[in-house]
């Protein structure tokens, strides 16, 4: 992609400085994001300082398995988009339209599979509000079980909203509403989230779900 | 200066403002001057609710039992006036208008990085409003503004949920606005516009910008939790599962703290512009007052755990908070001074503007002593929570940033609108609104230290001269508030057009056209001296 | 293949191997004490490969980079001075 | 309207006269470092203004010698008080060893006490003058907290955990207490009175409120009750660590830490019993919580306090003593 073909908004005067500026924003963006799920992580460490055994019990009931799979599932699907990314530089749309479906196939399998690891949770008595009698609805393993369900659910919001991101540019693209390579810029900041969304998973999979010990 | 308002000026004809009257061409702008003027019009709807609930608040506690509000009624007035005053006036006040409007004039920019989040962040933030206005007419919160756990999650029976909501939403419109100010100082300068070269305001609000991203995403994330736990009663802060309610807190104040610089670091910038703008000279130690900003955006966010000395945190915390927040006054302390030797040798017009810096700095002053106090830990055992943490913040919020933000709107209103207003009065309402302000707020130090516990209903009659005395002073300052609102919309029909430059004074704002156009400048400008260069190079060049 | 093509594909690889990395960690029979912090290193080393290659900030320019990353410092400020009280506080 | 104008809040204790002493010289600190600032804006506005003929040549633009001045100096200043402001708060935070307890518990939208002696009071707590009174604190609902202004102290009092604060109140008297961290509805009405009574005046109250036994005696017949001797009595046959002379003592778990056996320790073995396991144990322990009372959980551990070895000075119970 060369600089000349990019479309530039009047508030700049040349595109190198527009892309920079693009990308700053979404790094700004994605650091507020750190700062959400950070402050979850300052409450899971908090309190693993505080009750060690009780996390550590209650990390040995959550699905380890499922959780692994869904890391591999994940990472590759940011493997799709970065490939999806790298088409629409170079003007490729249907290469791009096609690593975007994958990821976004991926995702939604990502999905099925949190949501049958939440309905055997929930069978199991770990969730909060069912009045199931669970030895870890008592007591602190039952914070780090719901900080557990706050947490996943609330990647699992931002991984909904990644669907639509991926899905509204792939269609845009296809449609030719949007025009790579010219516009590739709105191919990379759907693919800055799509990752971001992965960063947040490779996180919480060793806090949450490796915290056995 | 001197034609006798004409209908439209030459340059008006061109301005901003021109470029369409229809309601579409407001509500669908991504102009940063018309985004600005719909802020200050929605900010200044939010200054009279609470501004309200103030007033409730003060006539109610003109007699010690015999109210005509239950103790209900008074909680929601208080944390009704909290969240309101917080989130939706003193928040976006300064940076949403004055920050919006100047920011791309004082660094030679057509507008912000992205206006178009530009308004999508106004919007949010009338959503917001809009949900604060549905608990205002559904009946309230009766939790205090800060939301504590396990009152909010489990005892509270207001709309904790709508307001939280609400809070959570205005926080994006926040997010937005910070976001944007970084990218543009960052990129959208004009050639020549070194950093070094930047108005203290522009750093100041870089500063705030910082804070702004980086604190308000805790804040929505920690009132999540909240609803989470509220609502699907998850276990999180819960004390019957073992639970700690002193991490809502940490995270509440690692936000909430930051949040004052929020508030008062736009009002440090504006009163570094004032000051040396009616001095006619520059300010006095650039350097020290630009990276000040910038050392009370970082160091701010270190010193949140002195909100909870008596708390039950753990007292080496207690300790190394202290410190940190002692260390936090040096910058400031710094620019007090520096705002001080900037007057000497010079050449002041005792403008309105000057007397509502001036105030500033005085009552600024007071907040900020009164807040080392408050950080000394023994001292603060008695005190916290008590009115002499109300009179402290009362002094940093409305004695700063309010009457920043009133000399704001006195020094930039010939730019934004075009026209002169009567400087008679406006020294007048600057003069009510100190002696209304000191009158309603230096009592409740008294109060504080006598033992008045903040968020009291009833309390002791030996106590109530005290509080009259705080009342009436807040009947003066609605006076001062008010004023400006009368002479201000009369010189937006009958004040005599403005000109470049009404006041004389450096700065690329000044020497674009008032109001100025919609692409800012005539033509792109190029910057070849420092700020506050005076004295000043005469006339437009660019027109 | 291009050769950005084969490093897309080489960092997913790595990727793979270090998440069998640490799963392997987690069920060794190494002390427990240490576990933890392995799990949030190999954690760190997968997120600095998608934020480097997948996130190009290889190719931007250092402002950008600081950009990025400076949440990270204000994480650390939040969680250890959050620690700071917990772990402290049964201490007279 | 009342027109009595107070303008300083009594003493009642040696501390508060320092917080006094520490709040009036750094108040002396603070105008001599501001007077400055307040004349010199006053001055120059005057001097400077517009049109007056004062000498502005050789403008100074800055001069970083004196800024850091000003920055440096106040602020070495106030570390002097700082310091003097911290060793004051840890001291309250570290009660005297042989100080009388007295149990708090707070709840929307009272205060309940419960002298050592079982002697219990709503809203009014009497204390001896000239004594070392060290206040264990728990809320059942939300938080509150406990504010004397006279004796310029004040704790919150949290749910679900034991705070404590110390005071040792020498000017007899009756003074204000009050909740001062919002508590809901009717938080202004959650106010009581602290009667300092002399020692000898103390000790004829005590005689005349009424009481069902101490503290440690009604706990030992909770101990009872609840089937807590079952197994922690030395003649059990389930094998659980016998509670003489544990408190206060560090002891050491089964995941190898030591903790000191405190008031909070006992809390927490009751009603979280295999969170901080004795070394040597099995996990075996069932839960109490949601069974006993913040009250009852307050007379347990004046029990398990009571067998030792740091006893207060309530005259033990004779089973105890064996």
């Amino acid at each position: 992609m060369t600089a000349e073909h990019v479309t530039l908004a009047e508030q700049f005067v040349q595109p190198r400085q527009q892309r920079t500026a693009d990308f700053m924003g979404m790094y700004v963006f994605l650091g507020t994001e750190t700062m959400l799920f950070g402050a979850l992580l300052a409450l899971v460490f908090a309190y693993r300082l505080a009750h060690p055994a009780e996390s550590a019990e209650a990390a040995r009931h959550l699905k380890i398995w499922i959780a692994t799979a869904n890391t591999a599932v994940l990472l590759t699907s940011s493997l799709a988009v970065a490939l999806g990314v790298h088409a629409a530089r170079a003007g490729r749309r249907r290469a791009l339209a096609l690593g975007f479906a994958a990821a976004i196939l991926l995702g939604v399998l990502f999905l099925g599979l949190k949501g049958y690891e939440y309905l055997q949770d929930f069978k199991e008595g770990l969730g909060p509000g069912t009045g199931a009698p669970s030895l870890l609805r008592v007591g602190p393993a039952a914070l780090f079980i719901d900080l557990y369900f706050v947490a996943t659910s609330l990647h699992a919001v931002h991984l909904s909203v990644g669907l639509g991101v991926l899905g509204w540019t792939a269609i845009r693209v296809l449609t030719q509403r949007t025009r790579v390579p010219q516009q590739a810029i709105v191919a990379e900041m759907s693919g800055l989230y799509w990752h971001f969304v992965d960063v947040v998973w490779v996180f919480l999979f060793p806090i949450f779900y490796l915290a056995r010990a | 200066m001197t034609v006798a308002a004409p209908l439209l000026t030459p340059e008006e004809r061109v301005s901003y403002l021109a470029a369409g009257a229809t309601l579409r061409s407001w509500l669908a702008t991504t102009d940063h001057k018309r985004i600005a003027i719909l802020y200050l019009i929605s900010i200044t709807i939010f200054f009279f609710i609470g501004g309200t609930a103030a007033a409730l608040i003060r006539l109610d506690l003109l007699q010690p039992t015999r109210h005509f509000l239950t103790n209900e009624g008074y909680n929601r007035t208080f944390t009704l006036h909290g969240v309101v005053m917080v989130w939706f006036f003193l928040i976006p006040s300064i940076p949403a208008t004055f920050g919006n409007f100047l920011i791309p004039l004082m660094i030679g920019a057509k507008d912000l990085a992205f206006p178009r989040l530009n308004l999508l962040s106004w919007y949010i933030y009338v959503l917001g409003g809009a949900v604060t206005v549905y608990v205002l007419i559904a009946g309230g919160v009766d939790t205090g503004w800060t939301f504590y756990t396990p009152l909010s999650t489990m005892f509270a029976n207001g709309h904790v949920v709508a307001a939280a909501i609400a809070i959570i939403i205005v926080g994006f419109s926040s997010i937005l606005t910070g976001l944007n100010f970084i990218v543009t100082v960052h990129k959208l300068r004009a050639p020549g516009m070194t950093w070094g070269r930047l108005p203290i305001f522009v750093w100041s609000h870089y500063a705030t910008s910082l804070i702004l991203v980086l604190a308000t995403p805790v804040l929505a994330v920690t009132l999540v939790l909240l609803l989470a736990e509220r609502v699907f009663h998850v276990g999180i802060f819960d004390p019957s599962l073992g639970g700690d309610p002193l991490l809502y807190q940490h995270m509440f104040w690692f936000y909430s703290h930051p949040a004052v610089y929020i508030m008062l670091l736009p009002g440090m910038g504006v009163v570094s512009e004032l000051v040396s703008a009616s001095a006619h000279k520059r300010l006095f130690g650039y350097w020290f007052v630009a990276s000040a900003s910038l050392a009370i955006a970082a160091v701010g966010f270190l010193v949140w755990g002195h909100h909870m000395f008596v708390a039950g945190q753990s007292l080496y915390a207690s300790v190394i908070f202290s410190f940190l927040s002692i260390v936090v006054a040096v910058p400031s302390a710094i620019k007090v001074y520096n705002w001080t030797a900037t007057l000497y040798k010079g050449d002041i017009t005792l403008d309105a503007p000057f007397l509502f810096a001036m105030s500033f700095i005085g009552l600024f002053t007071i907040g900020g002593l009164t807040g080392l106090m408050l950080a000394m830990l023994a001292v603060d055992v008695h005190v916290h929570d008590t009115y002499f943490v109300i009179a402290h913040f009362h002094y940093i919020m409305v004695g700063g940033t309010v009457s920043a933000f009133f000399g704001a709107l006195h020094f930039w209103w010939p730019k934004i609108t075009g026209r002169l207003y009567s400087q008679f009065w406006g020294r007048i309402s600057a003069m009510l609104i100190f002696v209304g302000f000191n009158l309603t707020f230096f009592p409740q130090f008294i109060l504080g230290y006598l033992g008045m516990p903040r968020r009291y209903h009833i309390y002791p009659p030996e106590l109530q001269v005290w509080h009259v005395l705080s009342s009436a002073g807040a009947s003066i300052l609605a006076v001062g508030y008010g004023l400006p609102f009368a002479y201000l919309l009369y010189s937006l029909r009958n004040g005599r057009a403005a000109g470049r430059n009404p006041w004389g004074v450096a700065g690329l704002e000044w020497t674009t056209p008032s109001p100025p156009p919609r692409e800012n400048f005539l033509k792109p400008p190029v910057v070849t001296r420092e700020a506050y260069a005076y004295p000043i190079e005469e006339s437009g060049h660019d027109g | 293949m291009g050769r950005e093509t084969r490093q897309l594909i080489l960092v997913w690889a790595g990727l793979m191997l270090l998440l069998a990395a640490t799963v392997a960690v987690t069920f060794s029979p190494l002390p427990t004490v240490v576990k933890p912090g392995m799990n949030l290193l190999i954690a760190g080393a997968k997120a600095a490969l998608i934020v480097w290659v997948y996130m190009h900030l290889r190719e931007q320019p250092g402002l950008n980079r600081v950009v990025a990353l400076g949440a990270l410092a204000w994480l650390v400020i939040l969680v250890a001075m959050t620690l700071t009280d917990v772990a402290t506080r049964a201490l007279i | 309207m009342n027109t009595y104008l107070p303008l300083w809040p009594v003493a009642a204790s040696a501390h508060a006269v320092r917080v006094d002493w520490l709040i009036a010289a750094f108040t002396a600190l603070m105008v001599l470092l501001t007077a400055p600032v307040f004349i010199l804006i006053v001055a120059f506005s005057i001097k400077y203004r517009r049109g007056s003929p004062a000498d502005r040549t050789a403008r100074p633009a800055g001069n970083v010698v004196l800024e850091t001045s000003w920055a440096v100096i106040p602020f070495l200043l106030t570390l002097a008080f700082f310091a003097y402001a911290a060793l004051l708060y840890l001291d309250l935070g570290r009660p005297p060893a042989d100080s009388m307890v007295i149990d708090v518990v707070a709840k929307q939208w009272m205060w309940k006490f419960e002298h050592p002696g079982g002697q219990r009071e709503i809203n009014d707590l009497h204390v001896p003058a000239g004594q070392d009174v060290r206040l264990t604190m728990t809320s059942q609902d939300v938080i509150h907290s406990f504010f004397v202004p006279a004796l310029r102290i004040k704790q919150d009092v949290l749910p679900g955990r034991y705070t404590s604060l110390w005071f040792n109140a020498d000017r007899p008297g009756v003074y204000d207490l009050r909740c001062s961290q919002f508590c809901g509805m009717d938080h202004s009405r959650m106010v009581g009175r602290i009667t300092v009574l002399p020692p000898g005046e103390y000790a004829a109250w005590l005689g005349r409120a009424g009481t069902a036994g101490d503290l440690a005696s009604q706990g030992k017949a909770l101990f009872d009750n609840l089937g807590c001797s079952g197994c922690h009595e030395a003649q059990s046959t389930v094998r659980a660590p016998s509670l003489v002379g544990l408190f206060g003592r560090p002891t050491p778990l089964s995941d190898k830490r030591v903790v000191v056996a405190d008031d909070q320790y006992i809390r927490d073995s009751i009603l979280d019993p295999n969170r901080d396991v004795a070394a040597g144990y099995q996990p075996q322990m069932p839960t109490y919580a949601g069974q006993v009372s913040e009250d009852e959980l307050l007379k347990l551990v004046a029990y398990v306090k009571s067998l030792g070895p740091l006893q207060a000075e309530a005259p033990l119970p004779p089973e105890a003593r064996r």
